[in-house]
């Protein structure tokens, strides 16, 4: 058969999975009317490793407190996410955990959910309104401009960084422009932006042309997880592995071939499962009337070939 | 522009669909109160010539002049407001519409904005049960009905516009006979009130009843016209089919 | 002929003038005929939404709530404004795929209005006007340049939400909660929202302009056979051309009505929102390739599309579940809708023939 | 009747057979001919394009590289390969809108087996069946059910997609670089990909079977009067069945190319896949209500659209402004080819009157 | 079963549309090498009944016999197997195929799994030149072509398929004379071969030149049948409108 050797290579490597971290500092729950707490989960979409860790993490302390998850996917859309708050209001939850696909448009329903007595917590996309109980998330503007100045130490200020985009995501479009400040401060270049719309095949086509134009390209940043293992199909597509660069968002498989390589010099991860824990240990607290923290930050970690194999549990699901 | 100027003059019509000419150049003369026949074989251009008088299809050259005043009809809107009236070979009916809508399709009757179906559908029963036309019901869709009924419906509608100019190609094709003859009847009724008729059939026989004149179309031209009266079927048969014409005329033809 | 109107009173035994034609109006046995008459898919499309709804309220007690179907009604409101007109240009034999941009674009464009001091009412008037000057354009390049509506209205989608991003860069401009317009999406009335109540005005009137106009008939007529209505002397072109003008506009009020529920604008809202209203209105049983459209089919067809995703999130169904269950659904809905047809047609003629006799 | 054909040879002065029918079959003018029975439409696409090349050609010399016509034709294979399945589907007077969620479904699940252990052949085969496999439960309902296309597959689209989310609850699945597969992602020969290749040798097939077998005069017959074809002996449901089978069996090759590509496969690949290749295919020229259809406008129409939006990025066209510019060359290209039709009509037309001279 | 069995026997065929019915019982008779004529008025049902007998719709109650067995016709197919050809009335052509797709429909001339274009090409052109018919190129799309052309190429389709019944459905209905005479030839050619002939018109004329017996529709029933040598025109049309019918005879037929 045309795999055979490949098959006894992999056998040969096959390594024990490294322990996905666990949650500290876990609620204790409670059942307010004899019933099991029921807490909803409203999330961008189903696609992205990212967000189904995030569930993982929620899934893990609704185990461990005896509370109901619901999870309902926004399919990318924000009237399908104002919908679902909704329905979840309607159907009577604990609370709601939302990561809004359009910070600005999650307000009303948010709002709605606040009036009807349902605490609130955002995660990832951070929703600025006093109607949110908690919020659990990243700095993108302030991750994507360390990313800046991490590349601008790796190409000692000289060069032009490229960009691979995704013009629909507000969360992408903030590490883009905390990015760009960041490296045109160090004295770097920016060149070419593309849109990848948040979609694998798009970027991967988007960051090939990208190379034809720019035949000598030598930095490129991705801002997200869609758009990062695009950019790495098309660099290997072009055999360019030897001359460029590539900075990113969100570990994948592809993207940790290419840290393990060596062309892809950072990756920025978002402990995805600590967002799932802490926002779902925040909703569980408000549900039982408990005080829980108005933000909690989650650190990002940046990923280098060094300390790659430290973060490999990034590829699971769970 | 006088009245002595006939009802409809045509001359010189050209018209080709990409490299097939399907109008060679043919002149065409109605009166007011005539009936004149227009015969001619398979594919002669007969349905391709009334189109361009109905303003359905626009050609390339020649000439169309309605009570002696040159025309040019860009839409069928601009023949119809000319007062020309046409049964299409191939009806133009719309399938999904009921019978009372194709009746009245273009003029509803209307109260204000909104259509006035209760009036729509009396009158098209008045209309049809005028012309002894049996359907099912008005609300039948038209594509639901027969050959023969969705023909009389098309000729219906067509007379009840009360046009000046009524163009009829081959409207009995798929009648009984007892509905050939109301049609014969029709046709004789309106060419009294001054209307001019175009008749289009290979019905000869027909054409005896009803026709003052016949223009004979071969090959894209119009080849003869000549009263009905110096006509009998034989020598009508031998027009159409070019049978008499010998080949050097032919030949004569084909060079014009 | 044996038909079922009228057969027994004229043309049975006894009908002198048997011969001279039917009478084709006068009434016949009134159950016959109804079933005969009436649209016979849209009166089974409601049993079926009946039996849906009915089916959602026993699995989940929340479903059938006054406050559950109120929210049903504004998620389905934007469907049913945009899919009464989409009716009309599917009727007519066209489509419009750009109806999801272009409430983007009103959507974005309205938010930066506000931003920038316009007043409400005016803002929501050149909402409304810029989603209908975009359904010119795509009117004119269908109906008067002749390129197909498919074609032109894919490339108007990719121009109209690439106008909407040039503008916003891509972020969603907000809307200050106090202003008119988001205080519109705030308000209830009777237990209903405003979107709700406005999809219900658009839907009534839809139903009058296609069923009881001219302009309806020949929408219809268009979509049967093009050809014949222009012959009939009918602007065909306008014609066509107005029903695109009609779902832009139509999307230019959905686009505020967004915007004002969301409390913003943004250029990435209602993606793909052009398939969901072309389903809604085929599955309402209006004919994709024109001809025969329905309006109170379309606004079923909403109801199902949205009752299924609503039900579900109620019962708490597993988001790995829903596409597949929502699929599934659907086509059970449109099967069960197509045997009742034929269920539907056995028992008029069966009632036909007892009337005949 | 004066027409191109042999009307001079035939028809003309002293033949004596006149009256008894021309033969039709006889050559007339050449060029006269030739443009009269050749695709126009199609001929005249093929200069719009050729206008197009040349035009970003002279705007950025990137683009007619050899490099970069190789990535175009490997960025527009899976256009290509669904495309052509997509033709006759459409031609046909049907629809499939489930394509990308079958590339989606075979992607993820082929990327599963090959974890699992199978052999890269065997996933192959197995993955181009289960595609095939959707598109027999498609043609199954819609002409077996008689429920229309549009909903059948809009329902499918979300069931295909929801099962493979389902089994590999979101996680993309990555595919082990040395394996087969992906080695055939990353092949070349002679410059150009596998993928290119396949798409070639598809379009070339779809072009023998549209053109050249029984099979497709009946799709091109069945889009144009189903009733006739289906009288004439034809069995017009398997006909039908048949055109949905391809589009899934093509979709599922797709979806193994683009795993093999991206060197994984999930669940979240080739969303809204199905308006870009329905897109290629009518802009194409073939009619998106069935009687008419042409694979080699489905390839042109492929490479329009891919050509467009590779040019602009190598032009450093702002992402913002892409998609505005995107749509107006794609209606440019289209209102060209058909002025350009018409061009074409009087100069054939000019060219068969001097002939019949 | 024995070759005194006559060639298509119909019992009592009915057929509704919804609340429509338009067979109400029809029995029927053709015998080898017999040309039927089928009369009747417009929406008698003489369409409905001959699309039942050639497969293209399933009626609701009634037999079909040929040659004395017992057959059902799922499909078109069926029939076809059976030996049944058929020109439709309203032609069953597909618009944008060319003349020789349209004319071997179903029976393409292909080699191993190709389609034999140039013989497809060259006979068509040589059985449309045999039956006198003239377009302008087999290449042709048939939407285009006129409405008598149309009619041809159909006819030239049915016959061309040899079947033991041909069934015609109007078919000159829009030929011009020289045509008219080609066809009615032809159908005495073919069942002096002892090919049964249905044959549909409304021009009672060609009836009598061509036919051995009618069979008389009225209303959805088979009301008369008789040799056409005891039938001259005026009696014939008194069969189709039922004027010679009492009131009590029709009532009694209502009835039945
Ligand atoms: N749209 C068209 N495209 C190409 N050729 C056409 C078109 N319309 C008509 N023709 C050709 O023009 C010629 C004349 O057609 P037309 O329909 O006018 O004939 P006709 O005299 O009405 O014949 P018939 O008695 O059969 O109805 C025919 O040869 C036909 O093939
Ligand atoms: N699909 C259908 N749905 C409803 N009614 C139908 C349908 N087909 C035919 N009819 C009705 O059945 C009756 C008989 O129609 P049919 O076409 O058989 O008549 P016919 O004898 O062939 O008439 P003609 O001489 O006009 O061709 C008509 O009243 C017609 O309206
Ligand atoms: O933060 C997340 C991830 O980075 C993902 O790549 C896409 O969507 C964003 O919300
Ligand atoms: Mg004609
Ligand atoms: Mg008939």
């Amino acid at each position: 058969a045309c795999d055979s050797d490949v098959r006894e290579e992999q056998e040969a490597e096959e390594e024990a999975a490294q322990e996905i971290p666990e949650p500290t500092d876990v609620p204790d729950g409670c059942e307010p009317d004899g019933e099991p707490l029921e807490i909803g989960l409203v999330t961008i979409n189903l696609q992205a490793l990212f967000f189904n860790q995030i569930n993982t993490g929620a899934e893990r302390i609704a185990e461990e407190t005896g509370a109901e998850l619901q999870i309902v996917s926004g399919d990318d859309d924000s009237v399908t996410q104002a919908n679902a708050i909704e329905d979840l209001v309607a159907s009577d939850v604990d609370a709601i955990i939302v990561d809004a696909v359009d910070t600005e448009g999650i307000k009303p329903a948010v709002r709605e959910a606040d009036d009807a007595g349902i605490p609130v917590v955002a995660v990832d996309a951070t929703v600025d309104d006093p109607a949110v109980s908690t919020q659990v998330g990243v700095e993108n503007a302030k991750a994507g401009a360390q990313m800046g100045d991490f590349l601008v130490e790796q190409s000692a200020g000289e060069g032009t960084a490229h960009i691979v985009s995704a013009l629909n995501s507000t969360i992408q479009l903030q590490r883009e422009d905390g990015f760009t400040e960041a490296v045109e401060d160090g004295g770097m270049e920016v060149g070419s932006v593309v849109d990848g719309q948040n979609v694998q095949e798009e970027a991967e086509n988007e960051a090939e042309n990208l190379l034809t134009a720019n035949p000598d390209a030598e930095y490129i940043y991705a801002t997200g997880e869609p758009a990062l293992i695009g950019l790495a199909a098309a660099v290997r597509s072009q055999d360019l592995t030897d001359q460029v660069t590539v900075v990113g968002w969100d570990l994948s498989e592809p993207a940790v071939d290419g840290l393990r390589d060596g062309w892809i010099a950072g990756v920025v991860q978002q402990n995805t499962f600590e967002l799932g824990y802490q926002s779902m240990s925040a909703a569980v607290r408000h549900a039982c009337g408990e005080e829980a923290p108005e933000d909690v930050p989650v650190p990002i970690e940046m990923v280098t070939p060094d300390n790659i194999e430290d973060y490999l549990y990034f590829l699971e699901k769970e | 522009m006088t009245d002595e100027s006939p009802l409809v003059e045509l001359r010189g019509i050209r018209k080709s669909f990409g490299a097939v000419t399907s109008l060679a150049g043919v002149d065409l003369t109605l009166g007011r109160g005539e009936v004149l026949g227009l015969v001619g074989d398979n594919g002669a251009g007969k349905s391709t010539l009334m189109k361009v008088l109905a303003g359905a299809l626009q050609h390339d050259r020649g000439e169309i002049l309605v009570n002696g005043r040159g025309v040019r009809f860009a839409t069928p809107a601009d023949a119809r407001r000319e007062g020309i009236g046409i049964v299409y070979q191939d009806l133009a009916l719309c399938d999904t519409l009921d019978v009372a809508s194709n009746l009245f399709l273009g003029r509803e009757p209307h109260k204000g904005p909104f259509l006035d179906h209760a009036t729509m559908h009396a009158e098209a029963s008045r209309i049809l049960r005028d012309l002894h036309v049996r359907v099912p019901s008005t609300r039948q869709e038209i594509g639901r009905l027969s050959g023969g009924q969705r023909q009389t419906v098309a000729i219906a509608r067509a007379v009840s516009t009360q046009p000046d100019v009524l163009i009829l190609d081959e409207p009995t094709a798929a009648l009984a006979v007892a509905e050939v003859e109301q049609v014969l009847r029709l046709i004789g009724d309106v060419a009294a009130r001054g209307v001019g008729v175009i008749l289009i059939t290979h019905r000869l026989q027909d054409l005896f009843r009803v026709c003052h004149r016949i223009t004979v179309m071969y090959e894209g031209r119009s080849v003869d016209d000549a009263p009905i009266a110096e006509l009998d079927i034989k020598s009508l048969v031998d027009m159409i089919t070019r049978a008499n014409t010998p080949d050097s005329a032919k030949e004569a033809l084909s060079d014009r | 002929m044996t038909a079922d109107t009228g057969s027994t009173a004229t043309e049975g035994p006894g009908s002198a003038d048997a011969r001279d034609g039917t009478s084709p109006t006068e009434p016949g046995p009134r159950l016959a005929r109804i079933l005969n008459d009436a649209n016979k898919p849209t009166l089974l499309m409601v049993g079926v939404t009946v039996l849906l709804f009915a089916a959602l309220g026993v699995a989940t007690p929340d479903f059938l709530t006054f406050a559950n179907l109120s929210n049903l009604a504004t998620q389905v409101a934007p469907i049913v404004i945009v899919g009464v007109a989409m009716t009309f240009v599917i009727t007519s034999g066209q489509i419009d795929l750009s109806v999801g941009s272009t409430i983007a674009f009103v959507a974005a464009v309205s938010a930066e209005m506000l931003v920038a001091g316009l007043d409400s009412s005016l803002v929501i008037v050149l909402g409304i006007l810029s989603g209908a000057a975009w359904g010119l354009v795509n009117g004119w390049l269908a109906a008067y340049q002749r390129i197909p509506p498919f074609v032109v209205t894919l490339a108007t989608m990719s121009v109209i939400r690439g106008v909407a991003l040039l503008r916003t860069e891509g972020f969603s401009v907000p809307i200050d909660n106090r202003l008119m317009l988001a205080q519109l999406g705030q308000t209830d009335l009777l237990g209903f929202s405003v979107s709700a109540w406005i999809a219900l005005v658009v839907a009534v009137l839809g139903a009058i302009l296609l069923n009881h106009t001219r302009y309806g008939q020949y929408i219809t007529g268009i979509g049967s056979n093009e050809e014949s209505v222009r012959r009939a002397g009918v602007n065909t072109r306008r014609t066509k051309m107005l029903a695109l003008v009609f779902t832009g506009a139509a999307a230019g009020l959905a686009g505020l009505l967004i915007a004002a529920r969301l409390g913003s604008g943004s250029a990435n809202s209602a993606e793909a929102f052009e398939l969901t209203v072309i389903a809604a209105v085929v599955l309402g049983g209006t004919n994709l390739f024109g001809g025969r459209g329905t309006i109170v089919g379309t606004v079923i067809g909403a109801l199902i599309t949205g009752a299924i995703a609503n039900g579900l999130t109620l019962l708490g169904m597993s988001p790995f579940l829903t596409p597949i269950v929502t699929g599934c659904v659907l086509i059970l809905a449109i099967w069960l809708n197509l045997r009742g047809r034929d269920i539907a047609d056995l028992a008029s003629q069966m009632l036909g023939r007892r009337a005949a006799q």
